[in-house]
């Protein structure tokens, strides 16, 4: 049973905006494109999961945030922290571990975060960021600031009672958040489709008294309609809206995943469904954008990148001074 | 002069002070503004939580003052999350054995923010909770389980062992900048005390010397201070002076105060209400061992629960919980301990 | 959003069986009938809850299960003890901390529990049981026994994580488990039209791939039906049911409870739609069961809890050596 | 005759021969099947748990190696629920860090149960666990926890240092009638052992003396057994001759032998990788300082991380993680203790 049918994708982008999300889309796919060739060289420590592919949804999402407004993110978090404006020298830095990094090396890639930017961190922890912005939408609500604050989880993290909670709790609370479920098929190597027991993620917005709603996560200004309309309804005092995203991640689970559990169904979605392509076919064609535009952006965008890994492995370490620091406000 | 009070009026009086000086104070919890939320056709302000704690509250501060469904992952997460977003959240899980269902919240998350993020999180959550022993309520109701608490890096942990300490400690936490969990114990609820009108705080990290005695130190723990107090009483009459510490929060602890006394005396006894298992009584004690050797003239000895549950009928939930009787004997241990 | 129609009750119980499901109901009344009345006089200690107006969802289900099923209970737990056919002065002696106890008293009110009748514990903790279920449940299906595995939880415990992991994890796993909602209108004094976010707690099956049903928990026939046909389904390896019994229990939260947060809804219930009385009127009008037939269960049923009561009463408390027993297998 | 094998292959190896042996043990967790279960389009068996470990295992017992969702609450939950109804399941709670999403159901049910039931309950579940740090996993990946798991009464916590002892471990864990936590360190899945190939048991409570020595006794956990047999062989070269005892399990703990040891070497370091609140490292103290406090020659050593989360940063996780010169100078300080 289907909760709600799909959105239809509408327009009405200024051709600023529209630049701005597609360099917003190009940022996260070229950091993540980077990251994946240079993790193979072994510089870089820790686990990483890269969110190549679904760009469109932190951007279509992220897009409508301003400065009053807090998201909570994954594991895979780059994405998001790169959409809510997070630094990009600095979390490269922060990859590395180095002391220049966005948390002074002390957080690593699952653990990204700017609360300057609204940005609460990316979680190592499956279902953590649910119940957090449920206290971030509750104080801009006591505060009165209009701000939203939107929990983005994966397929996998829709089945946990963190997330099924917090969805609870956002509506009785009546709350400006939103649930953005990212289904890409898969948790590490186990498939949606057998452990979700809804045929959608969608499904469970019911009962838990908020509408739900689908969008493919491949298309831009699909998932920018349907997060515009639920941050719009947020705003006015209309409560919690579940969307849920569907695509595909373009690399493994995280970096050194064999990927032995799918068949290559990414070789396809690259070709045909990729959204920075579909961005550019629809943006060119109704002439909203050039192709010297984007091509500007990408040139740009590699720039910043590639500044971002040089300056990356240039930077200093922490000390060892930073070891016992930050445990307590008062050290 | 002195304005007896409960415990239980003090901490309601602690978060009614602290929520009239600053508004970004707000409390939350399963039943704390009392079905009133609910728009149910009962009473408003029915119960102020399961023991009536925060009652009276949601009356002054009707918008600052939340119910919550029974989804203590979500709240205790929400009051984390408002935290770092400019409110000072009171949440109240209502007993400490229930934080197997929201741990992550706490230790993965608020306590751990401000380091992984490096130093950019200020998280002032305080999470009220009901820890102990002594109501017939059995081993889901009644454990201590501070240690867990006091293990964890970026946690600070609070354990008033009377109604004067309870409202200076809140409003200390209240206004601390880091995660508090602060420990009630459910049997000192109606335990009168003489308590200012007014708000004052008492710092952390400070113990307080209940009574001074030079044979031996008793540092205790929440409601056991009260019972090393009996024992002293009774160690009195029988020629030995105890000193009695009462270290007030488990974390951070003063172990300052605690390895001074230990050095005048020479012999400590430790006495927690939890079980003995990585125990804040076997912390401490380790500590002092390592830190004060010199000065110890006995071994240190611990008074502790069994390492079981806690049992339903009475006659055994008095046996499990320590007595003023094991403290003496404890202290009588370490009196006549000869090399 | 109703996810499902009440289910009508239909009928074709043999007199035994209807002796049998009334003498179920009305042992646990009088058990907790009488409870609330000892309670008063302080001899009992703890925390106490009772489970009177709500029996024909304890009997309604428990009518049919057999040895090789399992239940996981709350702690509203005495009604779903009977029901499952726990020793009713065992029970008793256990609430008054007994050395007779069935749990020797060391569990209480709150933990009667009976792992060799299928009963595995009143608990503690909100939420604790649905999980539990989702393993003995499949411990059945392993074994291949046919059995099924029933927890029942309250409107509050709806809301709980657990509860609801567990019901997409018995989908998933496709287990032999029954999940009943036992929607009583409170949780502690907080309504529970406030605390669940859906229309109704079965609005939430669909979100874990199972159907939801209604039934008024007032109406044994009706209880006994809706859980007849989900336990069938579930023997016959088809899945896993949400059935929420809707009703008012007639005392308390626990014990003492002052109960200013509820209008007064209980005379009326009492009165109009006592389980008891609906199924005494039933019975002898359709003359399946006469007033006789009743009315000596009546006797038996206070005669039983009588003795009962006595015999905790005078019956030994543990003794020190207990207190350290049973901790581990060997100690 | 030496088998080599890794501390992976030893714990899968415990896993099937117990599965052959005994057709009540089931294995489950999340992609412990590996995706197969998913009835996805890849591979079956292509993970067996996020670090591979049960890799194999489905292949062979398709029904009784089992797939979850992320939900650790319900399935380690049903992994407990289970253990009381006739099966022996090996629950993967992946990384030890995630106990906060699910810790009641192991502590307050699964521990408890035997207890709050009068000993009518058997519940024979294992949950294997990954710990430690050394892999650059940051604060939430990267936690030891086994003090929390050792305070709570009813569990059953292991900690197995090397290949040998995580297969005989393990296996008793799985025939063990109590619930057990199986702490793997996983910066050793890749250490290499001899092991035998059938199946063999280590009993529980029962310590293993890794090195005799009498000039100071050495009780490390986990990974830092090797540590403490590094720091050995550099204090042999001074002349100090170290006893190295391994508890292999925290909970149920051998004391008997490391007092036994501490009244020969009068001297005593603990090393644990864990916090040091309420650590395991400082319960093993207070123990020993309390029961062998005549035969001290010195105040006893304990060596573990500071009080802070595990830093991401390499240059900061390899001072946060105790190093064998710490050990090396915790017994320097031991040896040269002076009244
Ligand atoms: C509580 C918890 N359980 C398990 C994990 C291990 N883990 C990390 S990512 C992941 C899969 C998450 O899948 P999904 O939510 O679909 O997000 P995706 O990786 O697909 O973006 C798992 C199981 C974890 N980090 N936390
Ligand atoms: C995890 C947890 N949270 C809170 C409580 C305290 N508590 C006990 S019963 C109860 C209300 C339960 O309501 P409901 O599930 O509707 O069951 P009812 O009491 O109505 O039968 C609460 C909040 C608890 N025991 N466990
Ligand atoms: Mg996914
Ligand atoms: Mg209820």
């Amino acid at each position: 049973m289907t909760a709600t049918a799909t959105v239809r994708t509408q327009e009405g982008l200024s051709a600023d905006k529209l630049r701005d999300a597609y360099r917003m889309m190009r940022t996260i796919r070229e950091f993540e494109e980077r990251l994946h060739t240079e993790f193979a060289t072994g510089e870089i420590p820790g686990f990483v999961h890269l969110y190549a592919g679904e760009e469109a949804s932190a951007t279509g999402v992220c897009t409508h945030l301003d400065e009053r407004d807090t998201i909570a993110s994954t594991h895979r978090g780059h994405g998001h922290c790169i959409a809510k404006g997070v630094d990009v020298k600095g979390m490269m830095a922060e990859i590395y571990g180095k002391a220049t990094g966005t948390c002074h090396g002390k957080g690593g890639s699952m653990h990204i975060a700017d609360l300057a930017k609204g940005m609460l961190g990316a979680n190592g922890i499956v279902g953590g960021g649910p119940p957090l912005i449920c206290g971030t939408a509750l104080a801009a609500k006591i505060q009165g600031t209009g701000g939203v604050s939107v929990a983005f989880f994966g397929d996998g993290a829709s089945n946990q009672g963190t997330t099924l909670e917090a969805m609870n709790l956002a509506s009785v609370w009546n709350l400006p958040a939103i649930f953005v479920a990212e289904n890409n098929g898969y948790a590490e190597s186990t498939a949606s489709t057998w452990s979700v027991a809804a045929d959608d993620i969608a499904d469970r917005a019911s009962g838990f008294g908020m509408p739900g709603v689908i969008v493919d996560g491949f298309d831009f200004f699909a998932v920018h309609e349907a997060a515009g309309e639920a941050i719009a309804r947020a705003r006015a005092g209309g409560g919690p809206t579940l969307i849920e995203v569907k695509f595909t991640r373009y690399f493994g689970h995280f970096e050194g995943d064999q990927q032995t559990y799918r068949a290559d169904e990414v070789a396809r979605a690259r070709e045909e469904l990729d959204c920075l392509k579909r961005f550019r076919a629809r943006v060119t064609e109704t002439g909203e954008l050039s192709a010297d535009d984007l091509d500007a952006i990408d040139a740009e965008i590699g720039q910043l990148v590639e500044e971002s890994v040089v300056e990356a492995k240039a930077a200093p370490l922490p000390t060892e001074a930073d070891l016992l620091t930050d445990v307590y406000i008062n050290y | 002069m002195a304005r007896m009070i409960s415990y239980r009026e003090a901490i309601n009086e602690a978060l009614a002070l602290e929520m009239r000086r600053d508004p970004s104070v707000i409390v939350m919890g399963e039943d704390n503004a009392g079905g009133a939320s609910a728009g149910s056709p009962g009473e408003e302000d029915a119960w102020g939580g399961v023991l009536g704690v925060t009652k009276g509250l949601y009356g002054e501060f009707p918008d600052r003052v939340l119910d919550t469904p029974i989804s203590e992952s979500a709240f205790i997460g929400a009051a984390v999350g408002a935290a770092t977003a400019g409110l000072r959240p009171v949440a109240e899980l209502m007993f400490i054995d229930f934080m197997g269902v929201c741990f992550d919240q706490i230790f993965n998350q608020a306590a751990k923010f401000r380091y992984m993020f490096g130093g950019k999180a200020v998280t002032p959550v305080v999470i009220r909770t009901m820890y102990g022993a002594g109501l017939r309520a059995a081993a889901q109701h009644s454990q201590v389980l501070y240690p867990l608490f006091t293990h964890i890096p970026g946690l600070k942990v609070v354990v008033p062992s009377n109604p004067y300490e309870a409202k200076g400690l809140l409003i200390q936490a209240i206004r601390d900048d880091d995660p508090v969990i602060f420990c009630e114990h459910k049997a000192l609820y109606d335990m009168q005390g003489d308590v200012p009108e007014g708000a004052y705080v008492i710092p952390f990290g400070e113990a307080n010397v209940v009574r001074d005695g030079d044979d031996v130190t008793i540092v205790a723990l929440g409601r056991m201070v009260s019972y090393a107090s009996e024992a002293a009483e009774e160690l009195a009459g029988t020629g030995v002076d105890a000193e009695i510490i009462d270290p007030r929060t488990t974390s951070p602890l003063d172990t300052e105060t605690i390895i001074e006394s230990v050095e005048r005396t020479g012999r400590l006894v430790v006495v927690d209400e939890s079980n003995p298992r990585c125990s804040v009584a076997r912390d401490i004690s380790a500590i002092v061992a390592e830190e004060a050797f010199g000065a110890l003239k006995a071994p240190i000895q611990v008074v502790t629960a069994p390492h079981t549950p806690v049992p339903f009928s009475d006659v055994l939930e008095d046996l499990y919980i320590p007595s003023t009787q094991d403290i003496v004997n404890a202290v009588k241990t370490a009196t006549d301990w000869k090399r």
